[in-house]
């Protein structure tokens, strides 16, 4: 929608929460969460938190799910019923079915999937709090994942959101600028290949906003990938 | 050996059906495709056939937009469209579809839901756009895309009396002011089709479906299939989509 | 139920529509509307309007369904939800799931099963707008379906509604109809085997009229018949 | 080998237990099966035993019978009456065969419905008629109709105090003012069968069940089975169902 | 809870029904009621009747539930819909699936799973009218019903439930005395072996009282055991 | 393997971790692990690893309880915390797990729910407390009930404007009275042990959960695997249960 409301969402070049309109939120990240995943990991922005674990890759059941020459990946994005403020009912929803289909596509690209043929790769999310930007928050949680459980892959997949208040363009959007923004755009890519896994936009942007968020996010998504490999780092000096 | 005619002729810039890479199939728009419906369209892409209808149902609004009526979006993927569907609970693409096609409609403020209001706070018209496919060959959300916002454009709103909706009389048409419309480009070995076969859909290394509004500003969009976009890519992919969705508004 | 309500259904020999007691509504019939299917259909009595697909026979998964000796039909019936006054939720209800049955055993006599071992028919219809007789529309447009797919069959089949209203016989009821009359009788035939595959009543009869019923029916069901022939002819001859 | 038995019996007009084709196995009925419904009613037909047991809850009317209590039947094959009933959603064949007792109650005109308005279009009786099997050994129809209505013949209607049912005091009686039989015959080889066992029912050709009223009227049929009937095998279907009809009249 | 109303349970030493604080209702207990299960039995306890079935031991599918050194038991508790004051919606609840599970374990000491590996063992009861302890009810039910199926079982078990009310310790409760005890205790044990496989507890009770309680359910349950020895030996006789 | 090597230990009093018998592993009680939930905790046990929200709705009260808000408990098996868990309804463990914690907080009269009714009859506070397992290697159930009671003491109920309910604002704690702590004894060829791991619940003979209050009083009970239980042993159970119970108290 053109503009949502009336609030303010930025004042005198700071937003709501005294951010900076390119700022990503205070950011927290670690893998191993989950000691019974082949890989897990934590991942916070702000107040929203996503852990991630990854189970496989491993044959997969009922067998006409199997590809003969591939593994298929398996997504399940969640939200706890308390991450939201009002209870989330458990089970699963069109949001939720479709949040987990676009991540699933996110990863495609990256991961090796011929040299697992007849296999799944299970990738599972938990939003356990939520405010905004929760599918590109369980991307990066689902990237961490992957690699802690070894698996290898083309590149790492950064989640980053951007969007538009009041004629600037801005990062990482919380609850309330998600709901108030004149437009939400979650990107995810690869930040080597420089290629985009996954693109939705809600809301109204010109041509030319919209390009200019996009090489907003893919510049600044850099600190969320330095953030990736540090945790990752860290892990394997422990 | 099918897919591989393909990418011979794709190759060569050609289609398997002789169209040009950014050419349409034959499009019908049939609005009022069904008379007991409060509004309905039926589109018909080369092989490809939906029928989307409206109909209007008393509800009572979201609490935090508390004199607005709401938009429902549904999609059925009907077993008669195609053997791979199946009856059931809507499969993955089914819920995918039906969101897209909501999303095109609500992001471009495309309805005035406002004005469905009947008492603020209690009662308010839900407008339910329901996506019915007849048959399946590609682009299912172009067409679906079309079919709904051309069936919104003819819809009407019923007379009520007391509590009681008499879907003999009308109050006056829906208040629609927006045409959106949805063009999904595909990528395949850095070749852009517009309107895709189910054929070609198959190999598509990536999609990118990109909602336009009439002042040329986007209003949604979906990337799918799966290989990554380059920036470039995608900033083509846009520059088509808005382009061909002038052609398609024409037929509205 | 006896009388049902106070409604003039007829009046000088006419119904409300101006049809005649025993008259048929104008009827489209077209085959082949579903590139898709093995066989399809469109069919429309007044504004009663099936689309009707036809897919297999086909080896039937999963397997504990499969009869060694025979194919089995599986049929559902469907209404979209926008076919009537009130949005139709969609999924399967009681009403579905017991049309979908008597359409399913209307086909039984004729469709040759036992060649077909292991395998199944799928009847699929859909109805897209809904003014009364839905399930003889229905059988209309399932045979025309199986006959497109060009599944050997003993003969066509037949479906027509047949009912009272003020002492009158009608046939091929309306919307209005149904709900007011004072009985209503679906009843679908083999019209050179004069068999009849389906056979329901609700309302109340004496056992003469009811005999009236069904004669008329199968009488004037031959107006239906010419109709699925000429139809079918029409497509030989494309 | 029981099948080609049965066959055998029938080309000389006899059924394995004995009975003539038309002659019903023993019937009883018990209403009052279970005390705490505010009906019930147990029969027993052979190895076939099925209850019936009515609930009243307080429901709100359809909006175009604003003043009507409404019918609502159910049937839950339970996996205890027969090895290939499983636990889960009610089967096809289950759903079937609550519709059918459904049909011969309401068009029947059983029970009055209108004497169950408590409030104009807001408060009205439900009346729930739920069968459940408990043995199932065939003619599961005819069974479950008997039993419904002898269980709305016991049926009571509960106290109201304010919103609240009291379930231990009772206004009256349930407006039961027609009793509606249903009679299945089974036809196989060109024999009419009445009340048929599970193995002469998995071997029938074609069945009808007929419902009628006292005056003799017919207010609900249903075909069932595989084979085509001719117009005279109805006619003589309907006869012979008619005539038992009668017989089982009695037992309530 | 602690002391759920102020409704009176007991006066003078005598139940809201006239019976004595240990005193269990009028019983009646009878076997092969279903004819077409392999075992299966009436039991009502006062107001309270379950219906029992057992099938089995048979093959189990789908495959991957079977286990292949041991059988299991399949159990199912269900409430008819009219079995209590307000109609109970057909389909699964939170309750009747715990229910199942403790009456599934209840059974497992008895039985020799170890000699029917693959196989599965149903135990279907159902709740036709309940009127308090229906768990228990339903345990004597399914020990009948696998007696009768004449499946070899190392005791049978009996159960019985205990509680508290205005510090006297009362057995066999019925429904008002369910809802309004200071404490409900279902028990199931093997009389012989003096075995507890059932054993859940609600309410307040001190150790003292609890000790108690359990102590006067296994002394008592003699009854309930022999009901269920002469029940089963009169089948034989017949 | 592993099964045998902790059969062995166990014969001399031994657990393949370290602990003694009627040992917990190390535990972390986080309170206000969410933010955004009225209430929260996470429970660590060892590597058992829970989260319980409480959420705070406004809903009707019960018929026969109509001036008390309602307690409603859930659990959901993630499936990122077991390999056997998988995304779906509820299985038979997880409901099993929902109503023991659900038991062990209602029988305590731990809320105490007369203060959560709003308008008699009407309207009242329901209490969800819903368990998230993060990850599983044994004793759920104390885990969680555990983490319930934490959370529901750190619980707020938010403000209520008109029928909005303002979640950023609080009018106080929700009154929580009691203190219920459920500690579940093993049973393993004669031992009981306390805290098992997932490998030492596989190979139980029996186990019994135990909730107590503050006074010592038993407020639910429920037994579980596969074996029955002597009378001596539920007492020698209980006893060590309630010891066992202060300990986690103090965690609190």
């Amino acid at each position: 929608m053109g503009k949502k409301s009336d609030i303010v969402l930025i004042e005198n070049g700071k937003r709501l929460d005294g951010r900076k309109p390119l700022e990503i939120r205070d950011t927290e990240m670690k893998v191993g969460v989950i000691p019974n995943a082949n890989g897990s990991s934590y991942v916070r922005f702000g107040k929203t938190i996503a852990i991630a674990a990854v189970y496989g890759p491993k044959l997969l059941y009922p067998k006409h799910l199997q590809e003969s020459d591939r593994g298929i990946i398996q997504c399940r994005y969640n939200m706890a019923p308390f991450s939201v403020d009002e209870r989330v009912r458990p089970g699963t929803s069109r949001r939720g079915t479709e949040i987990s289909k676009v991540i699933k596509l996110a990863f495609e690209p990256v991961l090796f999937l011929e040299n697992y043929p007849k296999t799944g790769i299970d990738i599972y999310v938990e939003i356990i709090q939520a405010d905004g930007s929760t599918r590109v928050t369980s991307v990066n949680a689902a990237s961490l994942a992957l690699a802690n459980a070894g698996i290898p892959m083309r590149d790492l997949v950064v989640g980053l959101s951007g969007g538009k208040i009041s004629d600037t363009i801005i990062l990482d959007l919380d609850g309330k600028e998600d709901n108030n923004s004149e437009a939400d755009v979650p990107v995810a890519f690869m930040p080597n290949k420089k290629e985009i896994t996954l693109l939705q936009m809600d809301g109204q942007l010109t041509n030319e906003e919209l390009k200019d968020i996009i090489k907003n996010v893919m510049k600044n998504g850099e600190i969320v990938y330095k953030k990736q490999i540090e945790t990752l780092k860290k892990r394997y000096d422990e | 050996m099918r897919t591989n005619y393909i990418f011979k002729l794709l190759e060569k810039g050609e289609r398997i059906d002789g169209r040009k890479l950014d050419e349409f199939r034959e499009i019908k728009v049939l609005p009022n495709a069904i008379e007991r419906a409060e509004g309905s369209s039926r589109v018909i892409m080369g092989k490809t056939d939906v029928i989307v209808g409206i109909k209007l149902e008393i509800g009572v609004p979201f609490p935090d937009m508390p004199n607005m009526g709401t938009l429902k979006t549904g999609a059925e993927f009907s077993p008669i469209a195609h053997k791979d569907f199946e009856p059931g609970p809507p499969s993955e693409d089914a819920t995918e579809l039906a969101r897209v096609v909501d999303r095109g409609i609500r992001e471009s403020d495309c309805i005035e839901l406002e004005k469905l209001c009947i008492t603020e706070k209690e009662k308010a018209w839900d407008v339910y756009v329901d996506v019915h496919i007849i048959n399946h060959d590609g682009n299912l959300i172009d067409a679906s895309s079309l079919a709904a916002v051309s069936a919104l454009l003819n819809a009407r709103i019923p007379k009520l009396e007391d509590k009681t909706v008499i879907r003999t009389e009308f109050t006056g048409k829906l208040p629609v002011v927006k045409k959106p419309i949805t063009v999904t480009i595909g990528k395949i070995m850095n070749n852009f089709l517009v309107d895709p076969t189910k054929d070609e859909e198959d190999i598509f290394d990536s999609r990118l479906s990109v909602a336009t509004i009439e002042d040329g500003k986007i209003c949604a969009m979906q990337k799918g299939n799966k290989t990554g976009l380059k920036e470039s890519d995608v900033e083509e992919m846009i520059k088509l989509s808005t382009k061909k969705a002038k052609e398609l508004r024409k037929l509205l």
